[in-house]
């Protein structure tokens, strides 16, 4: 969101606002290319990186085999030696093939090498459950990586949020895990004009509300703010926070919504157990005590691989109606 | 590399069927291969009919490869397919009304109608599975291969594989072990010249795929994906070697899909001119040509053999339709065997 | 535990146990083969397989080239196969070099083959963290494993739950994740004699206390019982559960504790943010909402790769006085 | 495979140096390779006595490896180590009192004692770091390369690498890359003969390592890796082509690990004979004999050039011993960078 300066705004999707902060990002520096799988002559499977290659040619837009884990080792190897890349990995399923890259160098080698080398990486992947791409093209690891000190994880969910995001990313000195909800890709929202980033490792409350905060993780926010309108016709009001960066957390933020409303849902698209949720509801529940007076509730994805089956597939994305029957039953204890 | 397969190139119109015969006789070649073909259409006209969910990546053109590699195996020898694998399933014995009610999301499937089209898996005849994860079966095929090895039943395992993955580590990995334990396993390259829209010679070094074979001293040939009678016998060779104790082969086959990346793909990256080129190779056509040619059939016969298969595809296909979909009851069944 | 039958008991080891049990059920069933790096001639880097070799030969025991991602990605196709492998990664910081084949493979195969394939295998990996072993030896993602559905998750700290729940993880039919901490490896503990398995899944109350439950994984659990008896002193009685499995993980017992102490402790040795301990701490914050007299709390590793450096490297590992510390803290709550 | 090194069939002892002029003259070489000895005898000895915690490979054996190629480099040329690095963080021009505090623990170390052996970065001298994790700096070095290649810096990458790291998935994919895109990198294999305790033979398929850089097509070449002049001359071509845009090479070096596999190695596994072998071949000593014999030295001189060595290693190790160690608030420190 834009702070001090009151610049115009045009509407964009959330895909378009990013491919938006890649084009300027790489106009601003020339040490910023973009690295993967069809990302430049074909423009990216979804479109995401369209029109990259053709203006900024064959030196900052590279196609790369399929290769994965030395396509990201690569990266943070070029990373080290001064380039600033943004490097794709095509779908979030196939993170699990750059974890040890990820984890035992990226993460890592700034501590190592105690702030000899810096590893200005962006690791860009798309997530997400719809359209039935089933149990290999639809999962996410945010969890993971957030997991793993010295990585940072961003998951923006609002076209201002992504394009402000993807050009702090590029910005910041450290491996920057980028998850993009493939889900919110056409959604659209306004952007501000010009140079505008927006920080990492700040929440956002979305809505104000006295009654219940709802810790909203990426695509989740936008199911939130559903069940939020539903809810308002009984007169309930609903917080919702958008932590926008899960690592670092923005904790102050989310204490303060919850000693303020007393009462806390968390949600995220990544499978429940061991996942996103238990970490938030756990700070939550210890560090607003006092103040709760109902569970901390949560609602994720199932503990089972995403079907593909057009049936079965809404049931693993928490919906707005299980939110509000949540809500409205910690409202009642 | 300059190994995007040319038709040009291809030796097979000279190929006849003497001299090499495989498990299955000229006539079931064309059989499967028009059963697939008349599979892969179907899928067409239902998915874009909006019947089928999910991505979906169309074997036409290189049901060759399949048909003339699993002609040779047993039903206890194993597979392991890809992303673009229906064709291997077929070929494999699949059953055509549990694949139809698999891709079309009926709980008939497969696999409860919950996989789709990357992710079919049938253990009755061996199939190891379609995949979603470039490169993902090859480890799956060399490791069922280490089974054979290590428990002696004699069977064999194949790695079907795209060129797209002559670039992905796990494959020289499983190579390496499949070489040094001399498992009974083929590895099958299916080059079509592309990765999605990215050709094999901007993103494949070297000077000819063999070397990625040769670097394990793994016996390797090249064969014209498009003439099923060089893939029976080129498979055959390999599946003798296998069974004998004498270890892996790499195979590697030049063929085309005819529908481009995914059945959405409107190939704007392919010269129109290549893929007519291509079809003028047609596996299915060339065969037919060359049994009449050989008097071995008659083109009426082979007619009545293709519209056989056509219409036992049909009939699968509105069987499946009919079947049920899987309801809330069934989404958290098989997480955990017993 | 041994259950009905009163067998005799012996002295062994954490990782003699181990190791008794994959001699036993080696010759129980003739499909149970051990591969991985080292594990045959040379015995294992850790002496955890040593005689294997030497007693099944080389057709059950295979020494592998160093390719983490296809020597598991094999174990997989072999347990499709009818194979019943044992497969080691040597340090549990390699398992990010094979969760491709864990989570989009082994993890789903069952479920997306809607039971025509079973994949019983079981991934042994040695973690911890001691004797300065550094950055990329020392790390635990078992909060990965049990983020992922279809993956169960063993973490035995005594000798008689190891050699137990190896057995059993053996003869289970689904991938099962054995994490040893190497830590523990050289604990003598008495373990039956006999065919004696320990379930999966059920947890173990390995003190009682009616004060405060201290929920202790694998390694922790012996430090939380040196911190009970540091308490006890003092007349506080601490309850130590250590949950054994932690996917799935054994909610009941865990709750049932708690309901009756009323404060809750969650240890664990990963890493804090995201692990097993928010998981942990959020599911009794929920279920146990009512009767708990204190915010739960979490002690785990600090969010920093672990120092190869004698100075710091015990800075990263919960110790007792820390867990008294916190426990006194909830009693003046 | 048979690719375990002999020492008898290394072609050395003939070689003299004329013909092969490096950048750093053979005196220098002699003083580096004298110096990574002294260095390591002092870790052997820092070690067993208790004063080195953490895992501890030795580079004794090697030492004209790293030596031979390290000469030929620039200052910012980049290099990637690996676990048996302390070789190339010397001969890369580390500083050894730096070297010492970090194996020791010491604050002042190149990773303020938090690294250890197996985590030494030093971005002065271009060095991409030692690392715990088998071929783990593999892509690192190619993706140093790619940047040099893109930002057209004229700097070159090495990515030194065990023979374990053969059978490595992503030594392929790298290889791959570097190829395709002409990257200016040297992949040098340190073939001991052993992975841990495994043969190289055991475990990597083929007939020739060299197979392994021609499946891209990669120029490669096996060098005596017991001969530093040889191991100076073939850098020199191989950094020579990269810098002229010409791209990768793949050196195969037969060398010997003196000390096993880690400090504490019994080594039952090697044959004492085959050590004893190796050390008539000891490169430090080689290079000597070959000096006096060409008049390029007395063995007065070089005596006293190996005595400075020990002595520069023993003034920063005794130094080094004296530095503090971290404190706690030392742990968090550069967990994340500005
Ligand atoms: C590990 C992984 N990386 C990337 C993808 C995305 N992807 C799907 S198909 C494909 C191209 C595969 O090419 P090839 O192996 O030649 O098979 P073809 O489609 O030509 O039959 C890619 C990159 C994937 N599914 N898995
Ligand atoms: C990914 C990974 N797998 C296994 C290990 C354990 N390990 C450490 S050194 C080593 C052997 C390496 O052999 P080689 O590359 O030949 O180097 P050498 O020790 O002979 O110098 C192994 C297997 C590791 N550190 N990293
Ligand atoms: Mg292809
Ligand atoms: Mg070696």
């Amino acid at each position: 969101m834009p702070s001090d300066r009151q610049p115009g705004f045009k509407e964009l999707t959330v895909k378009d606002a990013i491919l938006e902060a890649l084009f300027e990002e790489m106009a601003r520096d020339d040490r910023v290319c973009i690295i993967g799988e069809d990302v430049g002559v074909a423009g990216g499977v979804f479109g995401q990186t369209k029109g990259l290659f053709e203006k900024f040619g064959v030196d900052r837009v590279v196609d790369t085999p399929i290769s994965e884990p030395a396509i990201f080792g690569m990266t943070v190897g070029a990373a080290m030696a001064g380039l600033r890349p943004v490097v794709e990995i095509m779908f979030g399923d196939f993170i699990t093939l750059v974890m040890d890259q990820l984890v035992n160098q990226a993460a890592k080698i700034h501590y190592m090498s105690a702030g000899g080398y810096t590893v200005p990486l962006v690791l860009r992947t798309a997530v997400g459950v719809g359209g039935n791409l089933g149990p290999q093209h639809s999962q996410s690891f945010h969890a993971w990586a957030a997991h793993v000190p010295g990585l940072k994880v961003v998951m923006p969910q609002s076209a201002a949020d992504a394009k402000g995001m993807m050009k702090a990313a590029i910005r910041d000195n450290n491996p920057v895990v980028f998850i993009e909800d493939r889900t919110t890709y056409n959604v659209k929202g306004p952007v501000p004009d010009g140079d505008v980033t927006v920080p990492l490792g700040k929440a956002n409350v979305v809505r104000e509300g006295r009654d219940v905060t709802i810790v909203a993780v990426s695509r989740m926010v936008q199911i939130a703010l559903k069940a939020a309108g539903i809810l308002a016709a009984d007169g309930i009001e609903a917080e919702v926070v958008d932590p926008r960066t899960i690592m670092p957390l923005d904790r102050e933020t989310i204490l303060a919504s919850v000693r303020k409303t007393s009462r806390a849902l968390v949600l995220d698209a990544g499978h429940m157990d061991y996942g996103v949720t238990g970490e938030i509801a756990s700070l939550i529940s210890e560090h607003a005590f006092d103040y709760l007076d109902a569970p901390v509730m949560r609602l994720a994805a199932p503990q089972v691989p995403i079907p593909c089956n057009a049936a079965l597939e809404p049931l693993v994305v928490p919906n707005e109606q299980q939110i509000v029957g949540k809500i409205r039953a910690m409202l009642n204890a | 590399m300059n190994a995007k397969p040319s038709p040009a190139t291809a030796s097979s119109e000279k190929t006849g069927t003497s001299g090499r015969t495989g498990t299955a006789s000229p006539l079931a070649l064309y059989r499967t291969m028009t059963t697939i073909r008349a599979f892969e259409e179907t899928v067409q006209r239902l998915f874009l009919g909006g019947h089928i969910p999910g991505l979906v990546h169309l074997y036409m053109g290189q049901e060759a490869v399949a048909t003339g590699v699993c002609s040779v195996l047993e039903k206890t020898d194993m597979i392991g397919s890809h992303h673009r694998g229906h064709g291997h399933c077929v070929a494999k014995g699949g059953d055509l009304l549990k694949l139809f009610a698999e891709l079309l999301g009926k709980r008939d499937g497969y696999g409860l109608g919950r996989g789709g089209s990357m992710h079919i898996f049938d253990p009755e005849n061996g199939n190891l599975g379609t995949t979603g994860i470039v490169g993902g079966s090859v480890p799956l095929a060399a490791g069922a291969a280490l089974t054979m090895k290590l428990r002696k039943t004699g069977a064999v395992a194949v790695s079907f594989f795209g060129d797209g993955v002559l670039n992905q580590g796990i494959m020289f990995e499983a190579m390496n072990m499949a070489a040094i334990w001399n498992l009974p396993v083929l590895f099958v390259c299916e080059n079509n010249g592309f990765g999605e829209y990215t050709s094999i010679d901007d993103v494949t070094a070297g000077e000819d795929i063999a070397d990625r074979g040769k670097a394990f001293a793994i016996p390797t040939e090249h064969v014209d994906g498009m003439d099923v009678l060089a893939m029976q016998a080129a498979a055959k060779r390999a599946v003798e070697r296998a069974r004998a104790g004498e270890g892996p082969s790499f195979l590697i086959c030049s063929t085309w899909r005819y529908s481009g990346h995914h059945i959405a793909d409107k190939q704007d990256y392919k010269e129109d001119e290549e893929t007519k080129a291509w079809r003028e190779r047609d596996p299915i056509n060339q065969l037919a040509r060359s049994l009449v040619k050989d008097k071995a059939a008659t083109q009426a016969e082979l007619d009545a053999v293709a519209e056989e298969s056509r219409a036992k595809v049909a009939a699968a296909a509105e069987a499946a339709r009919k079947l049920p979909s899987p309801t809330a009851d069934d989404l958290m069944e098989y997480l955990y065997a017993e």
